[in-house]
């Protein structure tokens, strides 16, 4: 009982998490396998924070692109063109994120179904207009280029794997919090508020509140993850920031399980890798893209992982 | 300076494309109302619409009517595909991993499309002409015509359809109340497979005659979905009247906000317009909200 | 016990909805410590009573003073933090979370850890969770259920509903307002469940039932009052009421 | 199995070379290519793609570079930045390319000469039509970095404006309103158009503005033909521009209508129909091959490259050729020609390409400097008009 408990506790399953990227980041060593790591652990941030919103508050955002922008570029423009420091100007990105998420998610978490589909969607439309429109700020569609690596002391995040040594940190953070949160008092709140929004609200909930927190805290994920992606980068376009990442990392958090954040991270490395995988394809790969997400949604709707799961148990409990 | 030529101009011009977004919201709603899911893959419609119609008229030398017919069928076909295949055999009935399905549809359909019709935009022939009419001041393309009149009897025979026929009045029973239709004995499979048909075709119709204008891609159907969905939301979604209300309205909030404010910001202002009319009318013009009961 | 004092008061309270008028003119006392029985035909708007005390809809006049203070505006989660518990009349419970879990959320009223604590597992927060494990185990022990463990949802109707008075009782309700708990049940389990409720008004926990198994009100119940088509008919101690004259014609309909 | 593959190579190799060069040299040479073949550029990307594999196949058949041969390694951007770098970086570090080709857009180009090509060492070749990417140092508050790596063949946008403004300087046009695409090549063109005009003694009246997915430009030519200009120009790669000149001929505007040098290609004429007719745009000496005078020295390998993607490989089937057409082709051959003096050391490559000086190309004389990255100025366009839909040169 007390060895299947620890094996459930956050901080276990996130130190042996932690060794197995290690090891894999250490055993690579082409510099484009790390980038893809990497872009992996900046997508796990943005959909972990999605799913907190989607799999455990059950509301629906079709605009994260637009918080991830906002990370991004706001960490760009503040230290390049007002040259802020780069950490304390990431983390005023997070609080303005903040700020910007709370002040529409009021109106907008009180939408339902498809009007909050709707909402969320259009106001991704707006900021990627602005970005393409405002181009005395934002560089417009060439983009924002020049931002400098971020750097601890002397240690300056600038190579594939340097980067690696930051980002994922960040992912292991980023889980463990999350992990924290649905095991506690308001991941038990917010998983009520999903399955019976009106009861929850007669059993103590502030469901409203509940709802614009999350929303806020997903938005802040997605935004520490843009201005983490503009300073690997070191430039920023709104052809990164369009609806189609919207759709992507939705996609990403269905995949992985709704509800399921271990599933996230499964459905983002999968989906970011799996287009790599698909360019022997060449024309087909579109084709291709869109039959895998078809099959695994329609055979396994649960999710991978969980669906995996259960799939093996059914087979064990058949052979015992 | 802004006339009242232009406004009359700026009106007819977002009155063309609004029939469009109109036609296309429908089929989100009549898809909508028989299953309760968003179809994402409705844009695909209208772009197959309009390139089934340029193989048959253009590669095929099909007649136009029969052209037409002909490629409404086929994506009316397509849509049922749709329908019958994944969604119907989707070991989840939640609304949720249905529209991602359809989300997985859409991108399948386009790198189909890709490679049958290519990467480059084709169009069709006006039909009728392009010797644009002067009207009031304002000059439309008598295709405009064709697009008001099409949308038009479109609108009447399907009002006519769900009041008056039997099949229309069980898809308003579906809509109503799904459980309560399926006891009253009404086939809502049925339903389903003929909302799927029915949306498809609208959809495969509004590509067809908006191609002469503006040209088709295997990629436009994304752009064209987004406004058509749109458009359902802003009239309420799943209303007939609201669709097409809605649709208009956002043809000419585009226009008028890139003729009177910005053409910059031009769909920035239509989409800030929609987020401000959601806020203060949570279900959009025609739309009910849902009264819960304990 | 304080006898003769009113926990829970209502007053002239109105409801309209569409053309129809569903609240007209209702006031009504529940004493405090006492079990006040809510009854009526299907229709006379007692459920409606329960919304417009926890703040489910808002009234379109009238006033609700709990201990006093005004409930008009309150958010449901808001009124449950006043003290005020209820359940529902087709069972609602959560059903994707196991037992433990459902209870653990009525808790959320007298807790107060929020989104920082959690993300950061700050110790106040995890005295707290055990806190409210160690009374959740408590209450679902209290009322007899053994599988705290499974899925709510895979219980029988029974199990639920106890589940959904323990997620009730969980949250230290000063009220405790039971939407018809006895429908479905059999007659045994109605003589456990009016048991249970006893033992739960003699920890001093008031209570306002709604119900249709006159057996059950008539048996446990200080104090009844009936309504009929949104309009207050009768209202006293439950002898006087079974020999009222309008109650009578309402329930045999003459 | 690739043992297999590298004997059968060789022995292929030696057969062409007659058995002349010792057995290493038969180790073909990599160049990496990256397009948009999927996403919103596609048809610009995918075309390039097929030119790319043209040319290198040519290069194999003359003998390759000094005996080895070259091997084209693809990959797909999808029109993502983020996808863009990803591809690159596995060309770059995974197949080890030599030097890299594409990508297709702007934003893509940037993404992957800002985190790649500050420090990667691989001169890439660049298609992009925006200029940020061969751009350097702060301008404006910006940062573009070291553009030491990157090249581009082609033109720049400011070419294509004087050339565009040159022209109606000399017809007397003094009032034009600019109409240009949200994206980064619009931009570009309208940067150029405000800011060179008044050099020309034009002064632009009216500046709109539509999305490339845009299905309807009335309202913005409504106010456009209030403002009452002597001319538009319009400035968008893709069907865009052709709905454009449809809504100009809806609303019966009369004045003449400039395109940019993004729009010279058969399919432009093909889907704005009747309402291209008149058209002016700048164009590559690809579009009016036929009317060029014997003596421009561009003439043969304009026939040349016309008559391979014409008859020998049939592309024209799927996509005609266009005023982009010619870009891959002079991209690779400058690298293939520094690579024949320079070998495959990234360093001596680079300054090889750096140092190209009149190589006669499809889509112009290049001749580049450490300054000038791209090689190219007003010459190497021409204008063209659109008469009885046939490109009809005009100067």
């Amino acid at each position: 009982m007390n060895h299947i408990k620890s094996i459930h506790s956050p901080a276990c399953q996130i130190g042996l998490f932690a060794i197995l990227v290690q090891g894999c980041a250490l055993l690579v060593r082409n510099s484009y396998y790390l980038f893809v790591l990497n872009i992996v652990g900046i997508n796990i941030i943005v959909v972990i924070g999605l799913n907190l919103l989607m799999g455990y508050a059950g509301q629906i955002s079709l605009g994260h692109a637009a918080f991830y922008a906002i990370g991004a570029y706001l960490s760009a423009i503040l230290t390049v063109t007002y040259g802020f420091p780069a950490w304390p100007t990431l983390f005023l990105a997070l609080i303005i994120t903040a700020g910007v998420a709370y002040v529409i998610g009021i109106p907008i978490m009180r939408l339902e179904g498809h009007y909050l589909v709707m909402a969320t969607l259009g106001f991704g439309i707006i900021l990627y207009i602005v970005l393409i429109q405002w181009d005395d700020v934002t560089g417009g569609p060439s983009g924002f280029a020049g931002i400098e690596p971020l750097h601890i002391g002397s240690l300056t995040f600038d190579s594939d794997r340097r980067f690696c040594y930051l980002i994922w940190p960040c992912v292991l953070l980023t889980l463990w919090g999350s992990l924290n949160l649905v095991r506690s008092r308001v991941g038990r709140g917010l998983m009520a508020l999903r399955s019976d929004e009106l009861v929850a609200s007669c059993t103590g909930v502030n469901t409203e509140g509940y709802k614009v927190k999350v929303f806020v805290l997903s938005a802040v994920l997605a935004s520490l993850a843009g201005s983490l992606y503009a300073h690997y980068i070191g430039f920023v376009s709104p052809g990164t920031f369009s609806f189609f990442y919207s759709i992507q990392v939705v996609t990403m958090v269905i995949v992985g399980g709704l509800g399921s954040l271990w599933g996230s991270v499964l459905g983002a490395a999968l989906l970011t890798v799996l287009p790599e995988f698909l360019g022997i394809f060449q024309t087909y790969n579109v084709l291709m893209y869109g039959l895998v997400l078809m099959v695994v949604l329609v055979f396994f709707p649960e999710g991978l992982l969980p669906g995996l799961w259960f799939a093996l148990q059914k087979t064990h409990r058949k052979h015992r | 300076m802004t006339t009242p030529a232009q406004l009359w101009q700026f009106l007819l011009s977002g009155l063309t494309t609004g029939s469009i977004y109109a036609l296309i919201a429908i089929g989100f709603s009549v898809i909508h109302n028989a299953t309760g899911i968003v179809n994402f893959a409705q844009g695909e419609f209208v772009m197959l619409g309009a390139m089934t119609m340029i193989t048959f008229s253009r590669d095929l030398g099909l007649p136009m009517p029969a052209a037409f017919a002909a490629s409404v069928l086929a994506v009316a076909a397509i849509g049922i595909g749709l329908e019958r295949g994944p969604l119907r055999n989707a070991r989840s009935r939640v609304v949720l991993i249905l529209v991602m399905i359809t989300v997985g549809a859409s991108i399948f359909i386009r790198g189909v499309s890709m490679i049958i019709w290519g990467k480059m935009p084709l169009s069709l022939p006006p039909f009728s002409g392009d010797t644009p009419i002067s009207f009031l001041s304002a000059a439309v393309m008598p295709q405009s015509l064709w697009i008001f009149g099409i949308t038009l009897c479109a609108v009447i025979i399907l009002h006519y359809f769900f009041k008056h026929t039997m099949l229309g009045k069980a898809m308003r029973a579906v809509a109503a109340n799904r459980r309560a239709a399926r006891l009253s004995g009404i086939s809502v499979d049925r339903i389903v497979f003929f909302s799927f048909a029915l949306s498809s075709a609208l959809g495969g119709m509004a590509g067809i005659i908006i191609t002469p204008i503006t040209t088709m891609s295997y990629d436009a159907g994304v752009m064209l979905g987004l406004k058509g969905f749109s458009a359902a939301v802003l009239g309420g979604y799943g209303s007939m009247a609201g669709a097409i209300i809605g649709g208009l309205t956002l043809g000419v909030l585009e226009t008028a906000g890139a003729g009177l404010l910005s053409s910059h910001y031009k769909d920035a202002i239509a989409f800030l317009v929609l987020l401000f009319v959601l806020f203060f009318r949570p279900a959009g013009f025609f739309g009910m909200t849902k009264v819960q009961r304990l | 016990m304080k006898e003769g004092k009113v926990i829970l008061e209502c007053c002239g309270l109105r409801k309209r909805f569409g053309g129809l008028m569903v609240l007209n003119n209702i006031s009504f006392q529940v004493p405090t410590g006492k079990i006040t029985a809510l009854i009526g035909p299907n229709g006379a708007g007692k459920t409606t009573v329960l919304n417009a005390i926890t703040g489910v809809f808002p009234l379109d006049e009238g006033n609700i003073l709990f201990k006093g203070h005004s409930l008009n505006g309150l958010k449901s989660f808001k009124v449950v933090e006043c003290g005020i518990a209820r359940t529902f009349q087709n069972v609602r419970i959560f059903p994707d979370m196991t037992v433990l879990d459902n209870v653990m959320v009525g808790c959320h009223a007298k807790t107060r850890s929020g989104f920082i604590d959690a993300l950061l597992h700050l110790p106040a927060m995890r005295r707290e969770e055990t806190a409210i494990r160690q009374c959740s185990i408590e209450v679902i022990e209290r009322l007899g259920i053994s599988e705290k463990d499974t899925l709510a949802g895979s219980l029988s109707l029974v199990g639920q509903k106890k589940v959904e008075i323990a997620r009730a009782l969980a949250s230290r309700p000063e009220l405790l307002m039971l939407d018809e708990p006895a429908s479905g049940l059999s007659g045994d389990e109605t003589r456990q469940l009016a048991e249970a409720l006893i033992e739960i008004g003699q920890e001093g926990i008031t209570i306002l039932l709604i119900e249709h198994d006159m057996n059950l009100v008539m048996g446990i119940s200080d104090h009844v009052v009936v309504l009929n088509y949104g309009e207050k008919i009768a209202d006293g101690p439950p002898e006087s009421v079974q020999k009222n004259d309008r109650v009578l014609a309402a329930y045999l309909g003459c | 199995m690739k043992r297999l593959n590298r004997i059968m190579l060789f022995v292929a190799m030696s057969a062409v070379l007659g058995l002349s060069g010792p057995a290493g040299a038969a180790e073909p040479i990599k160049l990496g290519a990256f397009f948009d073949l999927s996403g919103p550029a596609a048809a610009i990307g995918t075309p390039t793609k097929l030119v790319a594999q043209m040319v290198v196949d040519q290069i194999n058949k003359a003998g390759g570079i000094n005996g080895r041969p070259l091997k084209l390694i693809i990959g797909d951007t999808e029109g993502n930045p983020t996808k863009a770098v990803m591809v690159a970086k596995k060309l770059i570090e995974v197949d080890k390319v030599v030097a890299l080709i594409g990508p297709t857009r702007t934003g893509t180009g940037m993404a992957v000469k800002m985190k790649l090509l500050q420090k990667a060492r691989v001169p890439t070749f660049m298609t992009v039509g925006g200029d940020p990417v061969i751009m350097e140092g702060k301008h404006g508050g910006k940062n573009f970095g070291s553009a030491k790596w990157v090249f581009k063949s082609p033109q720049r946008s400011s070419v294509a404006v004087k050339k565009i403004l040159g022209f109606m300087e000399k017809r007397g046009i003094k009032r034009i309103a600019i109409a240009t695409c949200a994206d980064g090549f619009g931009r570009d063109g309208k940067r150029w158009l405000a800011k060179l005009a008044p050099k020309f003694g034009i002064e632009v009246v009216a500046e709109e503005s539509f999305q490339p997915t845009d299905k309807d430009m009335t309202a913005q030519l409504a106010k456009i033909k209030a403002t009452g200009p002597q001319a538009i120009v319009c400035w968008t790669i893709g069907p865009a521009g052709a709905i454009f000149a449809k809504n100009v001929k809806q609303l019966g505007i009369t004045i003449p209508l400039y395109q940019c040098h993004g729009l010279p290609d058969p399919k432009y004429i093909e889907l704005a129909g009747a309402a291209s007719e008149g058209n002016i745009m700048p164009s590559t000496k690809l579009m009016a091959a036929d009317q060029l005078p014997d003596s421009d020295p561009q003439k043969a390998v304009i026939r040349k490259f016309i008559h391979l993607y014409n008859d020998v490989y049939h592309y024209n089937r799927q996509f005609p050729i266009n005023t982009h057409s010619g870009y891959a082709w002079d991209a690779i051959y400058m690298v293939a020609n520094a690579m024949k003096k320079a070998g495959t050391d990234p360093a001596k490559l680079r300054d090889a390409i750096e140092q190209t000086k009149d190589y006669v190309g499809v889509s112009g004389i290049y001749t580049l400097s450490p300054k000038d990255h791209n090689g190219l100025g007003t010459d190497s366009m021409v204008i063209v008009q659109i008469r009885g839909g046939k490109w009809k040169l005009l100067e």
